[in-house]
């Protein structure tokens, strides 16, 4: 895979400009994920109005792909109902393992689709699908 | 000595002239793994061309073909250890299982409540779980020796650690992070002085530096053949005759019995005792082919390569001010082993990077979580040389060590 | 079915068409280790050439590659047994240490005073002497199930031996002494019924009958690569992913954890939790090919050709009135081992002497010794036979089994 | 190995008469030897007077081999002092061992020199020696 497809400025700039990697005042809900063998860890939070995510965050560490990942994860998912959230996550997941190939299909994943060929990285899915995972089981959870 | 021609040497390993990303091959991950000459792969084809059966247990021709080649590894592995009898010498799967092997055999049985176990702060899991299990079971305490500033080991810190109820002190000869070297004949010495008995992880210390285990007086030592040219699926655990001859069997079944009745068994003498079920004589040929491939190169010289490569690559890394090194920072006590961390720098993207270079290093914990949350870094990069490395190698990877910050949006 | 053509096939085996002894290579020593194709030696050269690294730690392109493989490997076993999912399939040294896994992770966790483990008296020392030890500690009572005259199973003793105390039934799909296959479905569903799980040792089934796990409904299930085309020191373990999730870890160390602090770990997920250390790559790369190389030939022909040819050797052994036969005489449920015994003659004399006519068969208690007790008999000769066997190889030992008397001096 | 080796009629002969294999009425000294790979097993019984084997027997089943060369060892030390016996022994095991070669040297062991070219078969060493080790045994518990 090209370097150039892997660390877009997309996903450099998520990565690096921090700018959804903060605490919330007043978390619901915070859930925390880890890739124990690479050594990401993450913890996202996120605040409901009702079924309606208002406002979500990370904090934690972790390499480019899964800062970047999960930093665009927000921004996706912010305004979203808890369900439309897990829609998301699926249709993420989905893409990842190649199930969904469809562009437009994926396009309600906007930014995020810039992920699509890291399915060719064996190494670093993980590093990719850690945020929608930790999701999954924050929303599990509510 | 005799000459040692790098050149002539990677002539003799297939797996290093490929291409990886259309880049010459650059394999710096050899405290993982190493590759494998043709001389160890034409022993181990030549093994099931010719002599393959199952051994000890056969009369026919080729059953007492493997027994011999069997037993010629062990004797191999004997002298490559300068152990004193054959029967010190048992083959299992690799270091970790030999590892476990001495926690559930004589940890086991020795291990009271209140004793203490006593590793190194820097230890591979395989020196650290086992133990847990141990001191969780027999309420017996796991305690660590921490480093130095220059991560050495002090050894105002083993006194301290190793008490008269330490039962027994496990330590590798060399971190597989640090490159650090212990001196582990002192701890040893010590160890005993206070009644304990001693493990040395040679994992990566055996493919570079002599081991011999009645100078070092240690009761027991483990090892891998993956790690020094031989093939995956085999290693050695070295124990005192006196101590192997008091411990329970571990693995039981074929091959490690004398008598064996419906409710009974009685077990076969060392070191059968401890090798369960068919053997890997494939993997003791192999093992054998490699050490002979080492013994003709000679570890004087692949310790002095390994310092040489060691010694420039140090030098460049600490000329790049973004470059953090984990280990000491000269030749003194140090193998051929360099963790870094590149600011601002994921290891994994580090990695990811480099290897569209063609340059293979590893990026994580290292198998070695508690030496990093006391380093307090979550993950590091890790080069590592054996005798096929070049300086120009050294040079591709500083080369594309240079580019990583670029890629990652740094600049230059 | 395919064609199945053994002339084709031994061409493939490059250990058969050496001399013995002057004499052409008869093996008849299967049950204890088969010979490799050259399919399966060229996949470990390649694995070594193209691949070689240590799985599961890296990000580099050989890292990645091995690690590949490794998973692969693990899909073809899955696929080969028909497993539900990949995180059953736990790679092992062997069979032997596949049932002490079993044993130091099922069975001390699960087995209590006063429970019950049995097994049948064919067993081998690897599905007993695990199982003492067990027993013993948890003062349990192991028990055996007994054969028929006619060297096969009567439900009605398994219906007497296995009772609501029984905790673990273990019994081998094939016996390596009699032949006998055992109906282990219907063993297994009365097990079941009584509370039980189920241990099945496929070491001799596995290369011989296909194997389908969820139709036999067994609770685990274990064989060894080396005994079925593919390399030594490989092994799997089938259990049910609900069993397993529940089972403490065996060997511990590296590659099976998931955080390790000084004091405390927390495991790896299925398969990983079981698979400590540095894997085996090279014999899961092997042990797939040879399952290609064996699903190519097919399990079918397989079957009809050991049927072929112990219908044959059985006919003619029959004919001598000097030998006995330890092992059903019919092909009903019989594989392709035959265990028997020359009046007046030692098994390990027989073995020399048929070893000089290039003829390699095995002698002694072939790791049953309750069942040689059982059978009264100290050692038998075991003749056992592969994909790779002809006729005229049957002819030749038997006529090299009607010189033995001769130089015993018997006469003729 | 040439089976004529081997098998030479004189150890036929003592494998099959069976002449030293019977119980002593009244023994000093059993000693049970055993290979337990191939099943040998031996039982050695010495009637002594003082330092002398008055009258030896073995009992027990196994290879022509082993009980050949049990047979012979018998006739051998019956008669000797027990001293005798156990250099006999050490010159029967380092005739096996290649450790002595010279055939004056070992003329001593009479008969029992036959079993000199078994060292080339490894997987009958055992069973030649089994009788001399269990003799060992024996005296070493006088
Ligand atoms: C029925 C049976 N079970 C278990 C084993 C043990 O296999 P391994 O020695 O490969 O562990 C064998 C072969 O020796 C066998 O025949
Ligand atoms: C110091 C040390 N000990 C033990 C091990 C475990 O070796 P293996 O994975 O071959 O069992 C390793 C390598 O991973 C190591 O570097």
């Amino acid at each position: 895979m090209d370097l150039n497809q892997l660390y877009t400025e997309l996903i450099l700039e998520h990565s690096q400009s921090g700018h959804n990697k903060r605490h919330l005042n007043s978390a619901d809900c915070t859930q925390r994920g880890h890739n124990p063998s690479c050594g990401d860890d993450i913890t996202l939070e996120l605040k409901c109005d009702g079924d309606k995510i208002e406002e979500a965050s990370f904090t934690g560490s972790g390499c480019a792909i899964s800062q970047a990942s999960t930093s665009m994860m927000i921004d996706l998912i912010t305004g979203k109902t808890l369900e439309e959230a897990l829609e998301l996550a699926g249709k993420f997941i989905s893409m990842i393992k190649k199930e969904i190939t469809d562009e437009e299909e994926l396009e309600v994943l906007e930014d995020s689709i810039v992920f699509k060929n890291i399915s060719n990285m064996p190494a670093r899915v993980k590093c990719a699908v850690l945020s929608w995972h930790t999701l999954k089981e924050a929303v599990g959870k509510q | 000595m005799k000459k040692f021609d790098v050149k002539q040497i990677r002539k003799d390993f297939p797996t290093l002239s490929q291409k990886v990303n259309g880049k010459p091959l650059v394999y710096l991950d050899n405290a993982a793994t190493t590759h494998k000459p043709n001389f160890v792969l034409d022993a181990m084809i030549d093994y099931y061309e010719k002599h393959n059966a199952n051994p000890n247990r056969g009369a026919h021709y080729l059953g007492v073909s493997a027994t011999e080649l069997y037993e010629n590894a062990r004797e191999k592995v004997r002298e490559f250890i300068n152990a004193k009898s054959n029967k010190e010498i048992i083959f299992t799967r690799n270091a970790t299982e030999s590892l476990n092997l001495i926690a559930y055999s004589y940890g086991m049985k020795y291990v009271e409540e209140d004793d203490e176990i006593v590793v190194c702060i820097s230890e591979h899991h395989s020196n650290i779980v086992p133990w847990q299990k141990i001191a969780n079971l027999k309420k017996a305490k796991l305690k660590f020796i921490y480093l130095n500033e220059d991560y050495r080991l002090n050894m105002d810190e083993v006194y301290t650690k190793i008490t008269d109820k330490t039962k027994i002190v496990g330590i590798a000869q060399m971190s597989n992070v640090l490159g650090t070297v212990y001196p582990v004949k002192q701890i040893v010495e010590y160890a005993h002085s206070k009644g304990a008995i001693t493990i040395i992880d040679g994992a990566q210390s055996a493919p570079h530096i002599k081991i011999d285990v009645i100078d070092i007086n240690t009761d027991f030592l483990v090892f891998s053949g993956h790690k020094m040219l031989g093939p995956m699926g085999i290693g050695v655990l070295y124990g005192k005759e006196e101590l192997l001859e008091e411990m329970p069997p571990f693995l039981m079944g074929g091959d490690m019995i004398e008598y064996v009745e419906e409710q009974n068994t009685t077990f076969a003498e060392l070191p059968h005792r401890f090798e369960a079920g068919t053997p890997n004589v494939e993997g003791a040929v192999g093992l054998t082919a490699a050490i002979d491939y080492i013994e003709e190169i000679g570890l004087d010289n692949i310790n002095t390569h390994g310092h040489k490569l060691t010694s420039y690559a140090l030098e460049k890394l600490m000329a790049i001010p973004y470059v953090k090194i984990y280990g000491p920072k000269d030749l003194d006590n140090r193998g051929a082993v360099i963790s870094f961390s590149v600011e601002g720098c994921h290891p994994h993207d580090v990695s990811t990077i480099v290897d569209t270079y063609g340059v293979a290093l590893r990026a994580g914990h290292h198998c070695a979580q508690p030496l990093m949350k006391y380093l307090n870094a979550p993950a590091t990069s890790r080069i590592s040389f054996y005798i096929y490395n070049t300086k120009s190698e050294i040079d591709i990877f500083i080369d594309s060590l240079k580019n990583v910050r670029k890629w990652l949006g740094y600049g230059s």
